[in-house]
């Protein structure tokens, strides 16, 4: 069934290229119609379990090549929520395309995601795994650049660093395959972990090409650059499955090889460094996410660019992800897949509210915009609870992961990791209000006057966020009895939870009794405002200028409004430490070219040049063949 | 006069070398193919002394050297001679493209000095 | 701007030829196990050639088919023929120049190529040269164009004997080639005889097409390519060993119109045939 | 069949190379016609002299009646007709542009390129090392008058170079031809083979290390390559086909004949040389080395015959860079990689051509736009560049698996390299992908012309696309070939005595 | 159930505003008496908030109009969770430090948006710098939580406050003086005092956030700020202080609020900045210093 499914994919995918251009939301169409029915497969296998699949295709130069599918409780809850949120991603498109000159491919490559999508949670060894992986990488790189000159320059790092990434793992598998003559996952990490009392070197080796792999995919430290680029350049409905969706298949990949590996390292010692009850190896994976989710903080509260903002918000939740799971007890592994989850979930909320706004307004700079709440209420209602979600704030969904979290921090005893996500968590809140006001609050620049809110079938999916960030805010237990089962899968103990509390050693949390409160705090607010004298609205302007005209006095609302380097004096801060990573990459990307230009060069020298480097080269030959043996 | 094959082999050698000196080290285009010119010399001395035999007869039946028979053998290997031949005229033909090539380049830059002859054009 | 003398690359390049040089001394002065190249040789015995000397290949080969091991040939060297010049007769190839005999004969594919490298370099050259056209020469002396008229028939005269007498004597096809290739370039420059190229391109060609025609035609009356289907005679007779005779006429024939064409060209470029 | 009809491959050109030079004086169309006629005639006569391989195993073919060691011969192993057919493919591919065009001097270029066939030809089959350096030298001087044609200064330049170089390197083969002949007495490669253990020491070092030299400048290594850069910018386009494609086959051929089977001792997995150095680690420090550089070179280039030639320097030596692993697996990957290169490579250059046709200069701008302007060649341009970066199920998809299944048994030298293989085949993928996606950048201010496509260029593109996805969709058929091959090119001990010992040949 | 709760909820909320806007008056006497200069009566607050809910006030728009109330509703909600003393809304949540941290943003992020939907720029730069302030402060804050949620192996602030019942000296004041007093100095920061008023600072910002409030708008800043004052003196009192009955919770409220004051009188103001660097440097190296303590 998993074969047919992606086979449909394909094969609606070429059916969907018949359509004509004008009408290219008919393929957007089609595509929500697939995700419809892939969804509807998807929620019937809910229970099935391990059921697996196999097609045997080819045998080839002594190896079996075929695609293996199981179903596991990961895969199913990965790619039940990635399916469901992208349906909803898709209503979006489908308004989006109607009319405008839209780009005729980016539908049919997205087709190839959702394929690769199911391919990547479903795949059952390595080689099924590294095929979807890099259809995926490829489809991603045409959506994400689909002919215009500037998103090449964006596209550059996502692409040599999720091909790097790629080849790595193609070279941990090889290692893996080398030992053990199979593909299978478990056989791999097994082989491995009893490679690191044999042969620790190469073990060590082998467990940092996945590492690299996954983790640029993910973009951990020192990968952290490609998401601003590419998030910001990419369409603005494809950013939200890049920073909901895409960005967690290397958190999937460490999921499905990395912690089993861990854990059975940490379950049978004796082989490796333990700190703090964990492998050093996983310690050090947990702080390089903590550092990321740091810096990519500093990075977004930096940035102007409301869609970078948003890309940097999701490197650093996901380094949260990446600090929680590599912590490898039930409540860190719980609390990184529930972070996982409810991200995707309030991440493409807040992409889709963004590119609602660039729908409208073609702007992308926050101090261009401002005080567009009052013509769209609905975008930012959506962004509100968005960034609510994402600062952690209950009772939205964020607050629920971020506490789970914690319990995992702190019962572990992780003072610094846990201060580290504090951090981030706080100054996340700094750059979303950032946000906020900037594009929704403030004041609205006299072009943007007569912007209305987007035509309804592109709220209706933000509606549907809205209410999921709330529902799985308040009823955490939907989202965590799956994850259970995932950690029952893992062989650990699973987490105690009702569907509206959730318990950990240290405390308890009934998240139904927390929004209650505060809908009664609300509610006893409300009482207070209405016994006060009602309220007179006045023009913000007429105010300032005390009922004159305000054009007498030179003054525009985008006079008024303060959005452009918000946060300046503490930007100002760090001058001292900052270390540019794009500079980093640059500078390297130029050495490289330099060293080529060097050798081009020396490739057009005079004639005799080419001769003389003849008989040099020839002569190093004849040395080492003649003098070392 | 006896001369060692090794000589021979010695003396083929150096010219081979002085050949290749010339052909990295000089900036005339017309020297260089000189040198290469030169390499090839070194190559048909070296080729023919792989057959030479002290003090035997060239390969050649004549009316002094009426016969020859498995138990009097006394001529220098004629294969290499054969070998040199082909190796004149190949030497021949690429000295003739050479300088086919050199004349054009000599029409295109009006010098023969390797070094004037822009480095980075067209680059 | 005066040219630095490139002394750092000059002294590289003596220290590049000087590991050259003790690298290349290593295997004559080596001492150890294995075969090493000759310091002195005293026969051929142990080299293929020796067969090739003697004529005697196809009877080695009968001796070889028996035991079907064709890499131990050394070990019957004795059974080769005696070879004597006028008397023997019906030979593998009949050439008293032991030379011929392989160049055209044994290893007549080589030769074949040969005559390709030059064909293609000549040929080459017409095509690079083919846009150009350049100064010609000041005009000739009095002198030199009544010595070159004496001397010019003779040596074309001399090219052909060497040609036709390439089984017999030292030579063949490709000195007597040069040497009428430099009649022309006497006459060229002598007496601005001013022959066209396309004639002896036609000369050249064809020569090149019946060289080719003979040896495929081996393929049809012996099975071989190369194969020989004329009688060979006697050995030293001018008669011996017929299809070495034409095929040599042919290559000098070749030869000479190629070089001609290539002296033409490098001295007016091609176009000038033309005009 | 007559077992000496194989030599008619290469007879049969060299004649009407003559008569093409005849005919075409009168009319240069004849010249053309037969150009054409004689390749399909060898691509026909290649296919039947296949399938006598496959069922009859290696065909010797004798040079006038003299049986090897004594004559020349020509062997016609499964690898070196399969070889062949490729080649011919490339090469029809390439002389079909050629004759599309319109050139006066075209008699004396086909003439050339009759020869250059025959020379390619002849270096695949012969089995005499003497032999082997004519053929050679034929095809170096072919090559040198076929990158000059264009007559700019870059081509005379690169021309020249190739021409110093190679006959520097063909002075070095002629000293270790001259070394074998004075220590073996023979020049058959066979002989040779089975007698090169005997040899002393030095002599032997000598012997490889001058013939790898001389080798090296056609196989494009890097630092005995420095002719590419301006042959292949400074070249027309069918030149840049053969030169890509179809000098690399021979290039690979000759170092397989040399340094496989003739230096080399293959035992049943792998390939070992009594040498007294590690000759595999030479060849991996040369071979990565010049992957690397060649890859850099191609990063910095803006010229895209100079990326597209660089590319093809540094994948024929990730060939021979997997080759020279020695293993099973890596010889096989190694012709993997040689299928999908030979063939895309020429696919690349003329689809590039028509992309950037009607654009001044060739640099990567002139790719801009290029979906609109050309949608067939764009299309065939991705194929191409899929197949030489190893999309899935392409034969160099297998090649890279295999490369690296093979590299990874255990940890060693050859690991090391690979690592840093696999950067730079991620700078391969990086600088095609700015290509392919320079495609499709839309310059909305200029009204894009739909680029009139050669009908032989239409032809020749689907005709080289329909072989790669072949290749692609029939994957046991393309094991078969290339297990064929690998089983071939370990099978030293069946050259030798098909060359040397055989019952069969005597009831010709 | 549900009566109970909804009375147990007004009881806390009500509590809050009542003592807050106590502690207010009293606190503006203290200052009065610090300075030499004379204050209103202590019920003083009261009177201003009565009269600013009477008073005619203007909004610029909705949003303005449900952030400030979001901001009130945000902080009265975490008062709920705070142990008054023995005083608990929900016996199964004794004050998770976790939730209440995280709630009091709400409050925070509420109060902003209101603000920030005012569109006046003074207001808005008082928005940035408070949130910048915050990053400052809460770093102390929480390293000092984290340091006591080891210690008590549960993050309910009421387990906190019963493990230091007994004799004074199992105050956690006494046990962590270094984390007290890093807190103490946080403390300072979250109620945005001198010298970390820079937020406010009504000479230079005009009053930065509260700018353009007028009216009930003004009320419910002030309500809030009341309730803002009860909240954090309450965690500090029952983190260090051992909590206590409702009357000495009360007190030791009282206490600190007026240890705040009378810090806020000898100080002039940070540049937010440099109170940021402040914050990251002395009272954090003062709770590192604890919990290394601890931890070794």
């Amino acid at each position: 069934m998993i074969g047919k499914i992606l086979l449909s994919g394909v094969l609606i995918s070429f059916l969907s290229m018949f359509v004509r251009k004008r009408y290219n939301y008919f393929r957007w169409i089609l595509f929500s119609i697939y995700l419809l029915l892939t969804l509807y497969f998807l929620f019937l296998w809910r229970n099935s379990f391990y059921y697996n699949e196999s097609y045997n295709f080819l045998s080839l130069y002594g190896l079996n090549f075929s695609l293996n599918f199981k179903i596991t409780p990961l895969g199913w809850l990965f790619s039940f929520f990635t399916i469901f949120l992208t349906f909803l991603i898709s209503i979006f498109s489908i308004q989006k395309n109607i009319g405008e000159d839209s780009e005729k491919l980016i539908s049919f490559f997205w087709f190839y995601l959702i394929v690769s999508n199911i391919g990547i949670f479903f795949a059952d060894d390595f080689l099924t795994l590294f095929i979807f992986w890099e259809l995926m990488t490829f489809s991603s790189f045409f959506v994400i650049s689909p002919g215009w000159i500037k998103s090449f320059r964006a596209v550059n790092y996502y692409f040599v660093l999720s091909t790097l990434g790629a080849f790595f793992m193609l070279l941990g598998i090889g290692f893996l395959y080398g030992g053990t003559k199979s593909f299978s996952i478990e056989s791999g990490y097994t082989y491995l972990f009893t490679l690191f009392s044999i042969n620790p070197l190469l073990s060590v080796f082998i467990t940092i090409t996945f590492i690299l792999g996954f983790f640029t995919k993910s973009a951990l430290i020192p990968f952290h650059i490609w998401p601003a680029q590419a998030h910001a350049e990419a369409p603005d409905d494809f950013s939200a499955f890049l920073s909901g969706i895409m960005i967690k298949y290397g958190l999937f990949g460490n999921l499905l090889f990395l912690v089993p590996l861990f854990l059975l390292i940490k379950n049978y010692p004796s082989t490796q460094i333990i700190t703090n009850g964990i492998p050093l190896f996983s310690h050090i994976l947990s702080w390089v996410g903590a550092i990321t989710s740091v810096i990519a903080t500093f990075l977004a509260i930096e940035s102007n660019d409301m869609k970078k903002l948003a890309a940097w918000s999701t490197v650093a939740n996901i380094g949260y992800a990446t600090t929680s799971i590599f912590i490898l007890s039930s409540y860190g592994i719980a609390g990184g897949i529930f972070q996982i989850i409810t991200h995707a979930i309030f991440k493409t909320a807040i992409f889709l509210a963004l590119a609602a706004v660039k729908y409208r307004t073609h702007e992308r700079e926050m101090h261009k915009l401002g005080g567009l709440a009052y013509k769209m209420p609905v975008t930012f209602l959506t962004f509100l609870l968005g960034i609510i979600a994402a600062a952690g704030i209950p009772p939205m969904n964020g607050y629920a992961s971020k506490w789970f979290i914690y319990q995992a921090l702190l019962s572990g005893h992780f003072p610094f990791l846990t201060i580290a996500i504090f951090l981030s968590s706080t100054g996340a809140f700094m750059y979303l209000f950032r946000a906020l006001h900037s594009i929704f609050l403030g004041q609205l620049p006299e072009k943007f006057d007569d912007v209305k809110e987007v035509p309804f079938l592109m709220q209706i999916p933000m509606y549907i966020l809205m209410a999921l960030m709330l529902l799985t805010g308040v009823f955490p237990g939907i989202i965590l009895k799956p994850i259970n089962s995932v950690l029952i899968s893992f062989n650990l103990q699973p987490v105690k939870v009702t569907y509206n509390t959730m318990f950990s050693t240290l405390s308890s949390v009934d998240s139904l009794k927390v929004f209650l409160t505060f809908s009664g705090s609300f509610a006893f607010a409300f009482i207070l405002y209405l016994i006060g004298k009602p309220r007179k609205h006045v023009e913000p302007l007429d105010n300032y200028t005390a009922g004159q005209d305000p054009k007498e006095f030179g003054l525009t609302r985008e006079l008024y409004h303060f959005a452009l380097k918000f946060y300046e004096p503490f930007e100002h801060m760090f001058d001292s430490y900052r270390t540019n990573t794009k500079e980093f990459y640059d500078s390297f990307e130029r050495k490289v070219n330099e060293f080529g230009n060097f050798i081009k060069e020396s490739y057009s020298k005079n004639i005799r040049y080419s001769s003389y480097i003849f008989i040099f080269a020839l002569v190093l030959v004849i040395l080492y063949g003649w003098l070392v043996w | 006069m006896m001369i060692d094959n090794r000589t021979l082999y010695i003396y083929s050698f150096i010219i081979f070398l002085i050949g290749i000196y010339g052909a990295i080290t000089n900036r005339n285009l017309i020297k260089i193919l000189v040198s290469l010119s030169i390499i090839e010399t070194a190559l048909n001395i070296f080729l023919v002394s792989t057959g030479y035999i002290n003090g035997s007869n060239p390969p050649i039946l004549h009316s002094g050297m009426k016969l020859i028979s498995p138990n009097s053998i006394n001529i220098s290997d004629p294969l290499p001679h054969a070998l040199v031949l082909t190796a004149i005229v190949i030497g021949v033909g690429t000295t003739a493209i050479g300088i086919g090539l050199t004349i054009k380049l000599y029409n295109h830059y009006k010098t023969l000095n390797v070094n004037r002859m822009g480095d980075k054009d067209e680059l | 701007m005066r040219e630095s003398d490139f002394n750092v690359g000059k002294f590289f390049a003596f220290l590049f030829v000087l590991i050259l040089f003790l690298f290349m001394l290593s295997p004559l002065f080596e001492e150890g196990d294995g075969a090493k190249i000759d310091k002195n040789l005293s026969d051929i015995k142990n080299r293929v050639s020796y067969f090739h000397s003697l004529k005697s290949v196809k009877e080695i080969e009968r001796i070889l088919s028996d035991n079907n091991d064709f890499s131990k040939y050394r070990e019957i060297t004795d059974s080769a023929k005696t070879v004597i010049f006028g008397e023997s007769k019906d030979l593998e190839n009949g050439t008293a120049n032991l030379v011929t005999s392989i160049v055209l004969d044994y290893r007549g594919f080589d030769t074949l190529g040969e005559l390709i490298v030059l064909f293609i370099s000549i040929l080459g050259l017409t095509i690079i040269l083919s846009t150009l056209s350049f100064a010609k020469f000041e005009e000739p002396s009095f002198l030199q164009i009544t010595g070159v008229k004496f001397v010019t028939p003779f040596m074309i005269l001399v090219g052909i004997y060497i040609f036709l007498h390439g089984h017999l004597s030292p030579g063949g096809g490709f000195p007597a080639g040069a040497i009428i290739a430099t009649a022309t370039l006497f006459s060229l420059i002598g007496c601005k005889f001013n022959y066209r190229v396309s004639n002896l391109k036609f000369i050249e060609s064809n020569a090149g097409f019946f060289v080719i025609l003979l040896a495929t035609l081996g393929l049809y009356f012996t099975g071989s390519f190369f194969g020989n289907y004329l009688p060979t005679g006697i050995v030293g007779k001018l008669y011996s060993s017929s299809l070495i005779l034409i095929i040599y006429s042919l290559v000098g024939l070749k030869v000479g119109a190629e070089l001609s064409v290539g002296i033409k060209t490098l001295y007016n470029g091609e176009k000038d045939d033309d005009r | 069949m007559n077992y000496n009809l194989p030599v008619l491959l290469i007879a049969i050109p060299i004649l009407f190379s003559f008569l093409s030079l005849i005919l075409g004086s009168f009319n240069k169309i004849l010249s053309k016609i037969i150009l054409i006629s004689v390749i399909i005639f060898n691509i026909i006569s290649g296919i039947c002299i296949y399938n006598s391989v496959l069922k009859n195993g290696n065909i010797l073919t004798v040079i006038g009646n003299y049986l090897p060691p004594f004559g020349i011969n020509l062997i016609s192993t499964y690898t070196s007709i399969s070889f062949l057919i490729l080649l011919y493919i490339v090469f029809l591919v390439a002389s079909l542009i050629f004759v599309s065009k319109n050139d006066d001097r075209a008699d004396k270029i086909s003439s050339v390129l009759l020869l250059y066939l025959a020379s390619s030809t002849g270096i695949l089959l012969t089995g005499d090392i003497f032999n082997l350096f004519v053929f050679i030298e034929i095809f170096s001087i072919s090559n040198i008058i076929l990158i000059s044609i264009k007559d700019k200064k870059l081509s005379i330049k690169g021309s020249l170079k190739y021409l110093i170089i190679t006959s520097i390197g063909a002075s070095l083969y002629l000293f270790g031809i001259g070394f074998l002949y004075g220590i073996l007495g023979t020049l058959n490669l066979s002989e040779i083979s089975l007698n090169f253990d005997n040899i002393s020491y030095f002599s032997k070092v000598f012997i490889f290390l001058f013939f790898l030299g001389s080798i090296m400048a056609e196989l494009e290594v890097f630092p005995f390559n420095f002719w590419i850069s301006d042959s292949y910018a400074g070249s027309k386009n069918y030149v840049n086909i053969l030169l890509s494609g179809l000098s690399s086959i021979v290039a690979l051929y000759i170092f397989i004949r040399l340094f496989l089977t003739v230096f080399g001792y293959p035992t049943f997995i792998s390939f070992s040389y009594s040498l007294p150095f590690n000759v595999k680690t030479l060849f991996l420090t040369i071979f990565g080395l010049s992957v690397i550089v060649n890859e850099l070179a191609a990063l910095s280039s803006k010229n895209v015959k100079r990326i597209l030639g660089f590319s093809s320097a540094s994948s024929l030596s990730l060939i021979l860079l997997s080759l020279s692993t020695g293993l099973k697996n890596g010889v096989m990957a190694a012709m993997l990689i040689a299928i999908s290169v030979i063939i895309s490579k020429p696919l690349l250059f003329l689809s590039s051509h028509q992309i950037m046709k009607g654009k001044g200069e060739k640099n990567l701008n002139s790719f801009i736009d290029g979906f609109r302007r050309n949608p067939l060649f764009s299309i065939l341009f991705i194929i191409g560049v899929f197949t030489l970066v190893g999309f899935p199920l392409t034969p160099s998809f297998w090649g890279k698996f295999l490369l690296f299944i093979s590299a990874t048994e255990k940890i060693s030298y050859t690991t090391l390299i690979l690592v840093i293989v696999v950067f730079s085949i991620t700078i391969e993928l990086f600088y095609y992908f700015r290509l392919m996606h320079k495609l499709f950048i839309k310059d909305e201010n200029i009204k894009v012309e739909k680029t009139k496509n050669n009908f032989v260029y239409i032809f020749s593109g689907i005709l080289l696309a329909s072989i790669i996805i072949f290749f692609s969709v029939k994957p046991y058929f393309t094991q078969n070939i290339v297990e064929k091959t690998t089983e071939d090119i370990f099978d030293k001990s069946g050259y030798i005595k098909s060359c040397l010992k055989s019952g069969e040949i005597d009831d010709r | 159930m549900v009566k109970t709760y909804i009375f147990r909820f007004l009881i806390a909320v009500l509590t809050s505003i009542f003592m807050g806007l106590l502690y207010m008056g009293i606190g503006r006497k203290f200052m009065a008496r610090i300075r030499r200069c004379y204050a209103g009566p202590f019920y003083q607050s009261y009177i201003d908030v009565i009269k600013l809910f009477s008073k005619n006030s203007i909004s610029h728009n909705w949003i303005m109009d449900f952030g400030v109330m979001m901001g009130f509703a945000g902080i009265i909600a975490t008062v709920v969770f705070l142990p008054i003393g023995p005083f608990n809304v929900f016996p199964d949540m004794k004050g998770n430090i976790i939730i209440i941290m995280y709630f009091m943003t709400i409050g925070y992020l509420g109060m902003a948006m209101g603000v920030a939907a005012s569109g006046n720029p003074n207001a808005t730069i008082g928005i940035a710098r408070a949130l910048s302030l915050m990053i400052g402060y809460e770093i102390p804050f929480a390293l000092s939580v984290i340091l006591l949620i080891f210690a008590n192996r549960s993050s309910l602030l009421y387990d906190m406050v019963l493990s230091q019942h007994g004799s004074f000296l199992n105050w956690n004041m006494f046990r962590y003086p270094f984390a007290f007093a890093g807190s103490l100095i946080a403390l300072q920061g979250m109620l945005g005092e001198q010298p970390f008023d820079a937020m406010i600072a009504p000479a230079e910002i005009a009053s930065g956030p509260m700018v353009e409030l007028s009216g009930k708008f003004l009320g419910f800043g002030f309500l809030q700020h009341a309730s803002q004052i009860f909240l954090e003196t309450g965690i500090i009192a029952a983190m260090f202080l051992g909590g206590g009955t409702i009357l000495g919770f009360f007190t030791k409220q009282l206490i600190l609020y007026l240890i705040t004051l009378s810090i806020a009188a000898v100080f002039s103001r940070y540049r937010f900045e440099d109170a940021v660097k402040f914050f990251w440097i002395i009272p954090t190296l003062l709770v590192l210093l604890q919990l290394v303590i601890f931890l070794a």
